[in-house]
C-alpha cells in the first residue's frame, strides 16, 4: 500500500494528516495557504539552500498532495522537465525511460529519457528534515517498517507539539522495536522540556538503556557551549552523568561480547577459506598456491549466476545464492579435478614441487579471470535477509551477513566432517591417503579418490567464495588476499586435521579481533602472526597434533 | 619376572630404572627397568608394539621419559641430554630402516661418521687426517665394503647399507651399541656373515640387538630380555625364555 | 674438453647473451609519435589502472582519426609494469630509452611515481600523473593533472562543516595506511584546528592495503559519534578495502543523514562493484563526475562507450584527468611543432582545455591543474549527483599552506623562479 | 688449504660438468664486469656495439635477484629447508643501504632539512630515530645489510631449529616471518617511509647515481659479489660440512643420532644465506632507485623460490642461471605481450615442473648426455648423473 492510496483511503486519515500537518508548523498560520502549483514550481527552481523554506511553505498549505510530492523529493523521483521547466515525478520504465506523472493530479504526462529532465536535488539535510516531517504523517501506518521510520522521524525533530500524538501511538504500539523507537523519541522531546523535573524523569526513564541514541541525548546534556552548559538544572546534569557511567559500565561487558562476536565472525571467514586448503594441503599434501583462486572462482561463479537471475527472474533474486552454491561448488571442483590429474598428479611425493606448478596455475586463473570478466570489480548483491543488522538492546550490532556466514561455515565444517567419517568415499579417502600401496592393493581406485579429494577441497573453496563475495570485493585479486591466512590457520590448527582447522581459524580470529581495538588493526594482526611463530616453536606440529612415534616419521 | 637387583646398578653400563612414556594416555613404555653389564651383549625380543623403538629413543635422548630414570655408566643421568649429547658419551644406534646418506659414497658416510670435533666451524675447516683415513679403510675391510668404497650409497644392496650403518657405528667408536634389527631382510648368507660380524665385536663394547629373528637371536647366543606391552616380561637364555609360559602365551596365545 | 675449447663456449656463451638482451634495443621508427602507457595490467592495481590504459588508447585512437599530430600518426606503446613498484622504474626507463616515446602517461599509486620519478628526471622524459594524490612534489618532468589536496580534501572538509553539509562538530579521518592518506589528513587536522574542532572531536585511525574485517572499525566510529555532537567520517580508503568498509557500513545501519562518509578515492569504478542501495547519500569528492550534464561529457561517455564496447562501463575522474592531460599536450605539441620534451614543457604552460564538467581547465607553472571542485551524493545506481560545486576552478597547490615546512616552498617552473620546491626565485 | 685451493681440488663429489658450469659461469659474470661498463662508456651511442645505459641496470637488478636465488638455493637446495621468506632478508639489506643513500640527501630533499628525510618532515617527526643513527656511513650501512638480515635469521633459526620445526611448517612461518614484516613496514609510524619506502636517492659515497659511470661501476661491484658469493658456497659445499647440510637435507635423523647437532649446522646456513641475500639486496637498491615494503611481499620470495626450481636446485649455478632467465622472461614478456603475459608465465612454471623437474638448467647435462648417445660418441661419458642430485 503506498503512502498516496493510503492517503486517499477515507476521511478520516485525512482529518488527522491535516491536524498533523497543522500542529507541526507552528508559523503556518501566519499567511493565508499559497497555491500548491506555485511552490512545486518553486522547488524545482530553488537552489538547495533555499529548497527547505519552500518546502515548509508547501506544508503550510495543509493539502494532501504535499505528502506525494516530498515522498517523491526524498525518493530523487522529482524533476523539472528540460523542455518548459514544469516539476513533475517521474517513474523508471524497464526501457530505462522515465514515465512522467504530474505531481499535483497523478495524471501521467508523457514518457522521456533520462536527458530529457532534471533531477530536483537534495542533500542529506533536506532529505532528513523532510523525513522528519514526513514521519508524523505516518505514524498510524499499518507497515511497521514505516512506524519504524516515522518514530526514527519524530526522534530527529524533537518536536513539543508531537508529544499527544506519540502518547497515542504509544498505547496502541505492539512492535516492539517501534515501542523502543517512540519511547526514545518520547524521553528526547522530554528532554527538552522547560520543567528541571520532566527533564529529570526523562533521564531517569533512560536508565536502563544503553543504545547509542539514549547516549547521545545524555552526552548532550553534559556539554557546554562556551561556558554556558546545555542543561541549566545541576540536578540534572549530575543524574545524566551517573546514568551515563553506569550504561557505559555495563556497556563494557557488551563490547566484550560484540569483540568475541566479531572475532568469531572473522574466524568463520578464516575457517571457510581455509577448510578447502585443510583438505588439498592438509590431506593430500599439495601446497595449493591456488587455492584462492578457488575461492576467486566461486565468487565470480555467484556473480554469474545473480546475473542470470536479475536478466531471467528478478524476482526471485533473493534465492540467487541458494543456486549460486551448488554452481560454486561445482565449477570450482571441476577446475580443481581439472588441475588434479592434468598437473598435480605427476607430482606426488614431490609436495614443493607441486607449490611450484599451482603458483603457475594460479597466475595463469587469475588472468583467465581477468580476461573475461575484466579487471574491475563485480557487483554480487546481497539478498534481502542477509542485509541489514540486529540491533540489540544493549547497543551492540550484529550484522545479518555476518551472523549467517557464521552459521554457515559450521554447516560446511559440519558436512565436511560427515563426508570424511560416515561415507564411503570419506573412508576410500582416508585410507588411500594413509598407505596409498596399501589402498590400491584392495582395490581402491586411488587415482579416482585423489581427484574426488581435490575436487572435493576445491569445491568447498568454492562455497568459500559464495559466502566471500558477501563481504569481499569480487575481483581477480580476492583469492590473493586469502591465501597466505589460509596457510596460517591450517599450520597453526595442525594439518591434516578439521578440527585443528576451526580451532585454529577460531583462535586466530578472536584473538585479532580483541586485539584490534587495543593495537589497532595493522599492529594487532602483526603481533597475531608473531604469535603464529612462536607458538610452532611451542607445537611444532600445530595446535591439534596427533602426538607420538608414527607421526613423526 | 623380578628385575636385576640394585646392587649392580653402580658399575652397569646401562641402567633403565621404572621408565613411563605415554603418547595421549597409550602408555609405550610402563615402568621398564633393566641392566646392560659392560661388555655384555644382549637381545631384547617383543611383539609388534612391545615398546622396543620407543625404549631406544628414550635412551637415546629423542624421547624424554615421563617417569623414571636412565644410568649411563653408573652416573651418568641420560634422561636431560639430547641426541648429539647422548652420542658424545659413547652410545651408538642403528635404526631399523637402514639409514646411510644415499647421495653421499660410502667413504663419505664412514667420513661424516666417523669420531671428530662435531662443531660447526671444525667441520667447515675439516681435513681428513691419515689416522681417521686408515681407520675409514680398516674399517671398510671390516664391514665387507672395501671395494663398494667411491660408490654412491644409494646404490648399495639392503643388507650392504646394514653393514655400511653398522661401520658407521663402528668408526664412532661408542660404548655401548644399539642395533634395531640388523638383519632385516637379509639374505641367509648375510645373516649369517652379519652373525660373524657380531660375535667379533663380542667383548670390544656392550651391545644391544633388538630383533624379531628369532633364529638370528638364537645363533647370537646371549641373554634376551622380552618386552610386553612396555615393560620386561621375561629375561633369561634364549631357552629360558622359550620355555616361559608368559611368552609363550604372548607369542602365540590368544 | 680441452681448456681451449671451454674457454671458447664460455665466450660464446656470453656473447650470445649480449647479443639476445641488445636485440631489445631495436632501432625507432621515425614516422610515428610513440605515446607511452605505463599503467598496470596485472597485480593489486589492475583493478583502477586498466580502465586507464583504455581510456588513453581511446584518446589516441581518436586523435589518429583526426589525423594524427604533426602529419603523423601517435603510437601507443603499452607495458605492463604489473603493480610491481620497481618494475615501474625499469618500464619508464625502457619506454623512454628503448622505445624512444615522447611522452608517458601513467602511474596511479604515490610509490609508482615516486619510484619512476628519477628515470623521467635522469633521462629529461615527460609523465602526466592523472590521480589525486598528496601533494608536496613538483618535478619538471611531470604534468600532475589529479587532485591537489586543496582541490579535494579541503573544499570537502569545508562542505561539512557548512550548513549544507550538516554543520559538523567531529570528524572522524579513515584512512589506509600510506603517504596520500596520512599527509591528507595532516593537512586536514591542522585545518580542522584552524576552524575551531579541538584534537579530542577528531578521531584518526589507519588501516593496511585491502584492510577487508572493518567490524571493530565501523563499530567504533558508531560509538565516536554517539558522544552528542554531530559526527562526520572523511575516508581516504583506498582501493579494494572500499567495497568491504561500505558493506560493513551499510549493514551496520551507518545512514548518511546520521554519519556521513565523503571519500577521496570512492568514484564511479568503485561503486560498480557493489549494490549501492544502502549508500544513497554519501559523498565523495572529485572534480569530474560521470552524471555532470554538459555536451562535452555526453560525447565522451558515448565514445567511451563505443570504444569499450559494454554500455555499462562507467567514467571517472582520472579518466577525465587524462582527457585534459591528452588534449593539452597535443595543443601543446602543436603549439610547438616538435614532440621535443623541453619545447612541449614551455607550451603546456597556460594551455587550456575545456573540462567536461564545464568550465575550463589551466595548467599552471607550478605542474598543476586548476579545476572546479565537485561534491556529489551516492545515488541508488552508483552513480553521484552533485550537491555542491566550487563557483570557480580551484588553483592546484603543490605545496600546502597547512604543514609549516611546506607553506614557504614554491613551485614554478617559469622563469624568474625554475623551480619545484624553491623559497625564493632561482634567478 | 685455503678455500679456493679447495674448491679446485677433486672431490669425490664433483663430477666434471659441475666445474664446467662454474668455469662458464665465472667467465660470463668476468665478461659482464669488464665487456658491458667498457661498451656503456666507451662505444660512441650509435654503434652497433653500444650497451645502452638501459642494459646496464637491467644487468645489474638480475643479477643482484641471481643472488637472492643464490641464497636460495645454498639453504633449499643443499640443506633442505624451503624458506618462503628470504625476500625479508632481501629487503632488509636494501633498507639498510636505502638509509644511507637516504642520510646521503642531506639538504638536498624538497624540504631542505638537513637533519630528517623528507618523509619525516612532512609527518611531522621531530628528531631523527635512534635505529637511523650511523646510517651516515658507508661502512656502518654495509655491515647492518648484513648484520640485519643475519640476526634476523639467527633468531628466527635458533628458535626454529632448535625446536625441530620442520618441512612446510618451516615454509608456513618464514611466510609468516616476511608477511609480518611487511605490515610492520608498510606502517608509516615505524619510521622507514611507509608504503613509499626509501626513494629520491642522489649519490653513493659521493658518486652520482644517474651518472652512467656509477652505474657500470655497480654493475662490476655486483658481478665480484655475485662471483665471490658462488665461490664461497661452492666451497662450502663442497667441504664436509656442505657433505653433512646434504645429509641433513637426506636424512636429518641419522646425522642426528652420529652426535651432530643438526639445528647449529642449519643456523649456520641460514644465516650465511639470508646474509648473501641482504647483500643482493644492499647492491639492489642503489641500481633500481627505491626500497619499499612490497619487496617483503610473500608472493616475491615464493617468485624467489620459483627461479631456483626453474634454474634447477641443488646446483647453485643453475639457481643463477633461473633467476637471470625468469626475469628476462618477464622484462620481455611485459613489455611485447602486457595483456596476457601472465599465461606465458604461468604456463612456463607449470611446464618446467612437469617436463624439467631438475629445472632447465639442471637437466643440461642430462640433454648433453642424450645428445652425445644420439650421435654416437665413442667414448661414453664418464657419468651420468648430475652435480647434486638433491633428494625427496
Amino acid at each position: 500500500m503506498s503512502l498516496r492510496q493510503w492517503m486517499r483511503g477515507g476521511a478520516l486519515r485525512f482529518l488527522m494528516v491535516f491536524w498533523a500537518l497543522a500542529v507541526l508548523v507552528p508559523h503556518s498560520g501566519a499567511s493565508a495557504a499559497e497555491d500548491l502549483g506555485t511552490l512545486v514550481t518553486e522547488l524545482g527552481a530553488a537552489s538547495l539552500s533555499k529548497k527547505q523554506a519552500v518546502v515548509d511553505r508547501m506544508v503550510a498549505t495543509g493539502a494532501p498532495e504535499v505528502v506525494p510530492i516530498l515522498e517523491a523529493l526524498v525518493g530523487r523521483d522529482l524533476y523539472t522537465r528540460k523542455s518548459d521547466g514544469v516539476v513533475v515525478i517521474g517513474q523508471k520504465t524497464s526501457g530505462g525511460k522515465l514515465l512522467l506523472t504530474d505531481p499535483l493530479t497523478g495524471s501521467e504526462v508523457g514518457t522521456v529519457g533520462s536527458r530529457e529532465v532534471k533531477r530536483i536535488k537534495t542533500n542529506n539535510r533536506l532529505r532528513s528534515s523532510v523525513k522528519a516531517v514526513m514521519g508524523t504523517l505516518t505514524l498510524m501506518s499499518p507497515d511497521p517498517q514505516r512506524r519504524l521510520e516515522a518514530a526514527d522521524g519524530l526522534l530527529k525533530s524533537s518536536d513539543q507539539a508531537m508529544l499527544p500524538l506519540i502518547e497515542t501511538a504509544l498505547a496502541k504500539e505492539a512492535d516492539a522495536a517501534v515501542k523502543n523507537a517512540l519511547q526514545l523519541a518520547k524521553a528526547s522531546i522530554k528532554l527538552q522540556s522547560d520543567s528541571a523535573e520532566e527533564r529529570l524523569a526523562a533521564v531517569q526513564s533512560l536508565a536502563d538503556r544503553t543504545d547509542p541514541e539514549s547516549r547521545v541525548m545524555l552526552s548532550r546534556l553534559l556539554l557546554k557551549d562556551g561556558d554556558v552548559w546545555r542543561e541549566p538544572d545541576e540536578m540534572v546534569r549530575a543524574t545524566a552523568g551517573k546514568t551515563l557511567a553506569s550504561m557505559e559500565s555495563r556497556l563494557e561487558m557488551w563490547r566484550t561480547v560484540e569483540h568475541l562476536y566479531q572475532g568469531i565472525s572473522l574466524g568463520s571467514v578464516l575457517l571457510l577459506a581455509a577448510m578447502g586448503l585443510a583438505i588439498t594441503f592438509g590431506v593430500m599434501g599439495v601446497i595449493n598456491m591456488a587455492h584462492g583462486e578457488m575461492v576467486m572462482l566461486g565468487a565470480y561463479t555467484t556473480f554469474v549466476v545473480q546475473e542470470v537471475f536479475r536478466s531471467v527472474a528478478p524476482g526471485l533474486f533473493d534465492w540467487s545464492l541458494a543456486v549460486a552454491l551448488p554452481a560454486a561448488f561445482l565449477m570450482s571442483a571441476l577446475v580443481g579435478i581439472a588441475m588434479e590429474r592434468g598437473c598435480i598428479r605427476f607430482l606426488y611425493g614431490r609436495p614443493l614441487e607441486t607449490l611450484l606448478a599451482t603458483w603457475g596455475i594460479s597466475l595463469v586463473l587469475q588472468q583467465t579471470v581477468r580476461s573475461i570478466f575484466g579487471p574491475t570489480n563485480r557487483e554480487v548483491g546481497a539478498p534481502e535477509w542477509m542485509q541489514g543488522a540486529m540491533e540489540s538492546v544493549a547497543g551492540i550490532t550484529l550484522t545479518y551477513n555476518r551472523l549467517w556466514i557464521i552459521l554457515f561455515s559450521f554447516c560446511v565444517l559440519g558436512a565436511v566432517l560427515l563426508v570424511l567419517k560416515k561415507t564411503a568415499f570419506g573412508l576410500q579417502m582416508r585410507a588411500v591417503t594413509q598407505n596409498r600401496e596399501m589402498a590400491r592393493a584392495m582395490g581402491i581406485p586411488t587415482g579416482r579418490v585423489d581427484a574426488m579429494t581435490f575436487g572435493l577441497g576445491s569445491g568447498i573453496a568454492g562455497i568459500a567464495g559464495v559466502a566471500l563475495s558477501q563481504i569481499d570485493n569480487v575481483s581477480p585479486n580476492l583469492g590473493q588476499a586469502y591465501i597466505v591466512d589460509s596457510f596460517m590457520v591450517v599450520v597453526f590448527g595442525g594439518v591434516g586435521n578439521l578440527w585443528g582447522a576451526f580451532a585454529g581459524a577460531m583462535s586466530l580470529g578472536v584473538v585479532n579481533k580483541l586485539l584490534e581495538p587495543w593495537a589497532g588493526a595493522v599492529l594487532g594482526k602483526i603481533l597475531v602472526l608473531v604469535a603464529i611463530i612462536l607458538f610452532i616453536q611451542k607445537r611444532p606440529r600445530g595446535l591439534f597434533a596427533l602426538r607420538g612415534r608414527a607421526v613423526e616419521s | 619376572m623380578n628385575v636385576t637387583g640394585r646392587a649392580s646398578y653402580s658399575e652397569s653400563q646401562l641402567y633403565v630404572d621404572g621408565v613411563t612414556v605415554s603418547f595421549d594416555g597409550f602408555k609405550a613404555l610402563n615402568n621398564l627397568s633393566f641392566v646392560v653389564e659392560p661388555g655384555e651383549m644382549r637381545a631384547i625380543i617383543g611383539p609388534n608394539g612391545a615398546g622396543k623403538t620407543t625404549m631406544m629413543d628414550v635412551i637415546t635422548g629423542k624421547t624424554k621419559p615421563d617417569e623414571g630414570r636412565v644410568i649411563f655408566k653408573g652416573d651418568i643421568d641420560l634422561g636431560k641430554r639430547d641426541e648429539a649429547a647422548v652420542v658424545a658419551l659413547g652410545i651408538g644406534r642403528k635404526f631399523q630402516r637402514p639409514s646411510v646418506f644415499e647421495n653421499h659414497s660410502v667413504f663419505d658416510n664412514l667420513e661424516l661418521a666417523i669420531k671428530s670435533d662435531r662443531s660447526t666451524f671444525a667441520c667447515l675447516f675439516d681435513r681428513l687426517d691419515a689416522d681417521r683415513k686408515s681407520k675409514i679403510e680398516s674399517t671398510l675391510e671390516r664391514i665387507g665394503l672395501a671395494g663398494e668404497r667411491d660408490q654412491m650409497a644409494g646404490k648399495l644392496s639392503h643388507g650392504q647399507k646394514q653393514w655400511l650403518e653398522i661401520g658407521m657405528l663402528l668408526v664412532q667408536d661408542p660404548e655401548l651399541l644399539f642395533l634395531d634389527e640388523p638383519v632385516a631382510g637379509m639374505t641367509d648368507a648375510e645373516t649369517e656373515a652379519t652373525v660373524e660380524l657380531l660375535r667379533d665385536l663380542r667383548g670390544e663394547r656392550s651391545i644391544v640387538v633388538v630383533e624379531h629373528d628369532m633364529a638370528f637371536v638364537h645363533a647370537l647366543g646371549v641373554k634376551v630380555t622380552v618386552l610386553h606391552e612396555g615393560s620386561v616380561l621375561a629375561e633369561g637364555s634364549m631357552d629360558q625364555v622359550q620355555n616361559d609360559p608368559h611368552v609363550i602365551e604372548v607369542y602365540l596365545g590368544r | 674438453m680441452g681448456k681451449l675449447t671451454k674457454w671458447k663456449s664460455a665466450l660464446a656463451a656470453t656473447a650470445f647473451g649480449l647479443a639476445a638482451t641488445a636485440g631489445m634495443g631495436a632501432a625507432q621508427a621515425a614516422d610515428t609519435i610513440k605515446v607511452g602507457i605505463l599503467h598496470s595490467l596485472s597485480g593489486t592495481m589492475a583493478i583502477s589502472e586498466t580502465t586507464l590504459k583504455d581510456a588513453m588508447l581511446m584518446l589516441i585512437d581518436e586523435q589518429n582519426k583526426k589525423g594524427g599530430l604533426l602529419g603523423m600518426k601517435l603510437e601507443p606503446v603499452v607495458v605492463d609494469p604489473a603493480s610491481d613498484w620497481p618494475l615501474f622504474a625499469e618500464k619508464a626507463r625502457e619506454l623512454i630509452s628503448k622505445d624512444g616515446v615522447s611522452v608517458t602517461f601513467g602511474c596511479w599509486t604515490s610509490v609508482s611515481r615516486k619510484s619512476v620519478l628519477p628515470v623521467f628526471e635522469e633521462l629529461n622524459g615527460m609523465l602526466f600523473y592523472p590521480v589525486q594524490y598528496e601533494g608536496e612534489e613538483s618535478s619538471r618532468n611531470v604534468f600532475y593533472t589529479g587532485a591537489a589536496p586543496n582541490q579535494q580534501a579541503v573544499p570537502a572538509v569545508d562542505y561539512l562543516l557548512g550548513e549544507e553539509g550538516g554543520e559538523a562538530k567531529r570528524i572522524v579521518l579513515l584512512g589506509t595506511d600510506y603517504v596520500y592518506p596520512r599527509t591528507t589528513n595532516k593537512i586536514l587536522r591542522s585545518y580542522l584546528n584552524a576552524k575551531g574542532i579541538a584534537d579530542a572531536d577528531i578521531m584518526e585511525n589507519y588501516t593496511p592495503f585491502g584492510h577487508s574485517d572493518w567490524q571493530t572499525i565501523v563499530a567504533q566510529v558508531k560509538e565516536f559519534a554517539s558522544q552528542g555532537k554531530k559526527t562526520a567520517v572523511v575516508s581516504t580508503i583506498n582501493g579494494d578495502a572500499n567495497v568491504p568498509f561500505y558493506k560493513e557500513l551499510a549493514n551496520q545501519g551507518i545512514k548518511a543523514e546520521d554519519i556521513p562518509v565523503v571519500a577521496f578515492s570512492v568514484g564511479e569504478e568503485e561503486l560498480a562493484g557493489l549494490d549501492a542501495g544502502p549508500l544513497v547519500g554519501h559523498l565523495a569528492a572529485w572534480n569530474y563526475f560521470m552524471s555532470v550534464d554538459t555536451p562535452e561529457n555526453d560525447a565522451f561517455i558515448k565514445a567511451w562507450h563505443a570504444f569499450i564496447k559494454d554500455e555499462k562501463r562507467v567514467t571517472n575522474d582520472p579518466m577525465e584527468a587524462h582527457y585534459i592531460g591528452f588534449k593539452m599536450w597535443v595543443q601543446a605539441v602543436e603549439q610547438a611543432g616538435t614532440t621535443d620534451v623541453d619545447a612541449v614543457r614551455q607550451a603546456m604552460y597556460g594551455q587550456t582545455v575545456k573540462n567536461l564538467t564545464g568550465g575550463v581547465a589551466v595548467m599552471n607553472t607550478n605542474h598543476h591543474l586548476s579545476k572546479p571542485v565537485l561534491i556529489g551524493e551516492i545515488l541508488e545506481d552508483g552513480q553521484f549527483e552533485i550537491v555542491s560545486a566550487t563557483d570557480d576552478v580551484v588553483v592546484g597547490d603543490a605545496w600546502s599552506d597547512f604543514i609549516p615546512e611546506s607553506a614557504k616552498l614554491t613551485a614554478d617552473w617559469t622563469y624568474p623562479w625554475v623551480c619545484g620546491n624553491c623559497e625564493k626565485p632561482r634567478f | 688449504m685455503s678455500l679456493l685451493q679447495r674448491l679446485y681440488a677433486p672431490q669425490a663429489q664433483e663430477p666434471g660438468k659441475g666445474r664446467l658450469a662454474s668455469a662458464v659461469l665465472l667467465s660470463v659474470l668476468a665478461a659482464i664486469a669488464v665487456l658491458v661498463p667498457l661498451l656503456n662508456l666507451t662505444v660512441p651511442a650509435d654503434s652497433a656495439f653500444h650497451v645502452p645505459t638501459y642494459l646496464v641496470s637491467l644487468l645489474g637488478k638480475y643479477l643482484c635477484f641471481a643472488m637472492l636465488a643464490l641464497s636460495i638455493d645454498l639453504i633449499w637446495g643443499f640443506c633442505g629447508i624451503l624458506s618462503l621468506g628470504h625476500g625479508a632478508f632481501f629487503a632488509l639489506g636494501g633498507y639498510a643501504m636505502g638509509m644511507y643513500m637516504m642520510r646521503q640527501i642531506g639538504d638536498r630533499g624538497v624540504y631542505g632539512n638537513a637533519e630528517l628525510p623528507d618523509f619525516m618532515v612532512f609527518l611531522n617527526w621531530k628528531e631523527l630515530p635512534w635505529y637511523w643513527y650511523g646510517f651516515d656511513f658507508f661502512p656502518f650501512a654495509v655491515v647492518m645489510a648484513l648484520f640485519v638480515p643475519g640476526l634476523l635469521a639467527f633468531v628466527f633459526g635458533w628458535l626454529t631449529f632448535r625446536s625441530r620445526v620442520s618441512g612446510v611448517y618451516l615454509s608456513i612461518i618464514t611466510q609468516a616471518m616476511t608477511y609480518a614484516l611487511m605490515l610492520a613496514f608498510f606502517r608509516n609510524d615505524m619510521g622507514f617511509g611507509g608504503n613509499n619506502g626509501l626513494t629520491d636517492f642522489k649519490d653513493l659515497l659521493g658518486f652520482d647515481l644517474q651518472s652512467d659511470n656509477t652505474r657500470a661501476v655497480l654493475l662490476a661491484a655486483t658481478c665480484v659479489a655475485l662471483a665471490g658469493c658462488y665461490l664461497m658456497c661452492r666451497s662450502i659445499v663442497a667441504s664436509k660440512l656442505g657433505r653433512l647440510i646434504t645429509a641433513i637435507r637426506d636424512d636429518e635423523a641419522r646425522v642426528r643420532f652420529l652426535g651432530y647437532r643438526v639445528e647449529n649446522f642449519k643456523l649456520f646456513v641460514f644465516v650465511l644465506s639470508a646474509m648473501i641475500a641482504g647483500l643482493a639486496g644492499a647492491l639492489y637498491v642503489p641500481q633500481v632507485g627505491i626500497i619499499n615494503p612490497g619487496e617483503f611481499a610473500p608472493a616475491n620470495s615464493i617468485e624467489a623460490v620459483i627461479w631456483v626450481a626453474i634454474g634447477g636446485r641443488g646446483t647453485l649455478y643453475g639457481a643463477i642461471a633461473g633467476g637471470v632467465l625468469v626475469n628476462y622472461a618477464k622484462t620481455v614478456l611485459t613489455g611485447v605481450i602486457p595483456e596476457i603475459w601472465l599465461f606465458a608465465l604461468g604456463g612456463m612454471f607449470i611446464a618446467v615442473t612437469l617436463f624439467f623437474p631438475k629445472g632447465l638448467v639442471g637437466s643440461l647435462p642430462a640433454a648433453v648426455d642424450w645428445v652425445k648417445r644420439r650421435i654416437g660418441k665413442r667414448n661414453p661419458p664418464a657419468s651420468s648423473s648430475l652435480a647434486e642430485e638433491p633428494g625427496q
